[in-house]
């Protein structure tokens, strides 16, 4: 399955990119799934991952924690807590 | 008239006044934030998510109007880098009488903190960039109004 | 610097908010009181008592910038003959964070009600002319800082 | 014993004057005791002290109650309650 992730804040800068379209491999199926494969892929992604307790997850513009399946998703944008406003 | 505005242009807080004053209201009640040069602050860099962003705001927005009432509703937020002095947030809330009016712009600020998509960036004189850890205090200031949720 | 004004002429509030701002400011609370056009309103005049008045704001002022530690803080009553959409009070309230900008500002419109020595005669458009009756909630809005009397 | 009196709002406009000196009365010692004298001595005064529990007075700038002395005074300001700011 084809996904496009955005990255914001620390979480891109370590990434190195702002977004990407990543094919998600089978047995990948939830928010938390695919923050643990991306830790795995390479060192990038060791980098950025490394906490995954320090990660928030949204899909197609709504906040969703660890559980939340994939399927059906356009956009998983992930990044740190806010610090806006 | 609701005015929400994500913009990495200056923000034009006297121009923005007389464009929210044009109707004349009872009460106006602004908040003006602005990046502060403490610690030998260069630059403030803020990322944003620009859909989360805007329905984030908009959303705000429309809440507080309907809540209190207000006959006008500026809300504006810089993105992008700006020096110390320049303005980050502005919100302008109004309504016929004062007590909705400051109500509307403390909940307004206190929500922002927390419920629009942005991530600070401190770029210090000495060469020194971090991004800013999460506050403990916005959460609570904000979760004073947690049974407001629209 | 502390801004203290009661005066007969028109608040120019960009001219104001220009001075306060001279020093820049982490966050700046404002409120904007205006003459209401309802029911039929022509002409609100505002009678004071002169030294009790200046000597109400001089108090208020300070107690507010001693209490939050503003940096700024602008305090203009309008007294006088005005009318709808023209601005009786400004309160200009700056502070390195929000909470207290935002805070300084709600005492002094609040407390503004009821320590100042002003009274109030509306003129209406079909000649009835009368004193403002004092309101219950402008007394129990106050006294909620009533622990704070300077 | 002389004392300066000034009137705001509609007391002002009752009594006809925004400010008079008078000649206070032996026997009249106190606020109370004043605009009980006050009401009593004309039509004008009859009809802005014909309610005095919605008089408030100050003496010198400061608030003061009905048993406020008089002795000492340089101004004794009398008015409704504020309805400012």
């Amino acid at each position: 399955m084809a996904l496009n992730i955005a990255y914001f804040s620390w979480v891109r800068e370590r990434m190195g990119v702002a977004d990407e379209t990543v094919d998600v491999p089978a047995g990948v199926g939830d928010v938390g799934a695919l923050i643990a494969w991306l830790a795995a892929r390479d060192a990038r992604g060791a980098l950025a991952f490394a906490e995954p307790q320090r990660i928030r997850a949204a899909i197609d513009g709504v906040m969703m924690g660890p559980d939340a399946p994939l399927s059906g998703a356009r956009e998983l944008a992930l990044f740190p807590p806010v610090t806006g406003g | 008239m609701i005015r929400v505005l994500v913009q990495s242009s200056a923000i034009e807080v006297a121009a923005e006044f007389d464009l929210h004053d044009a109707g004349g209201h009872g009460a106006s009640a602004s908040f003006i934030g602005r990046v502060r040069g403490d610690h030998g602050l260069a630059e403030l860099f803020l990322e944003h998510h620009p859909v989360m962003t805007e329905a984030g705001l908009g959303n705000l927005a429309h809440a507080a109007a309907d809540r209190w009432k207000l006959s006008a509703l500026t809300l504006i937020h810089r993105i992008g880098a700006m020096a110390p002095g320049e303005t980050i947030v502005l919100v302008l809330a109004s309504s016929a009488h004062r007590a909705e009016a400051l109500a509307a712009c403390e909940f307004l600020i206190d929500r922002l903190k927390t419920d629009v998509m942005l991530w600070k960036r401190e770029s210090f004189t000495d060469g020194r960039v971090a991004w800013v850890e999460e506050r403990e205090g916005d959460q609570s200031r904000a979760e004073r109004w947690e049974s407001d949720i629209p």
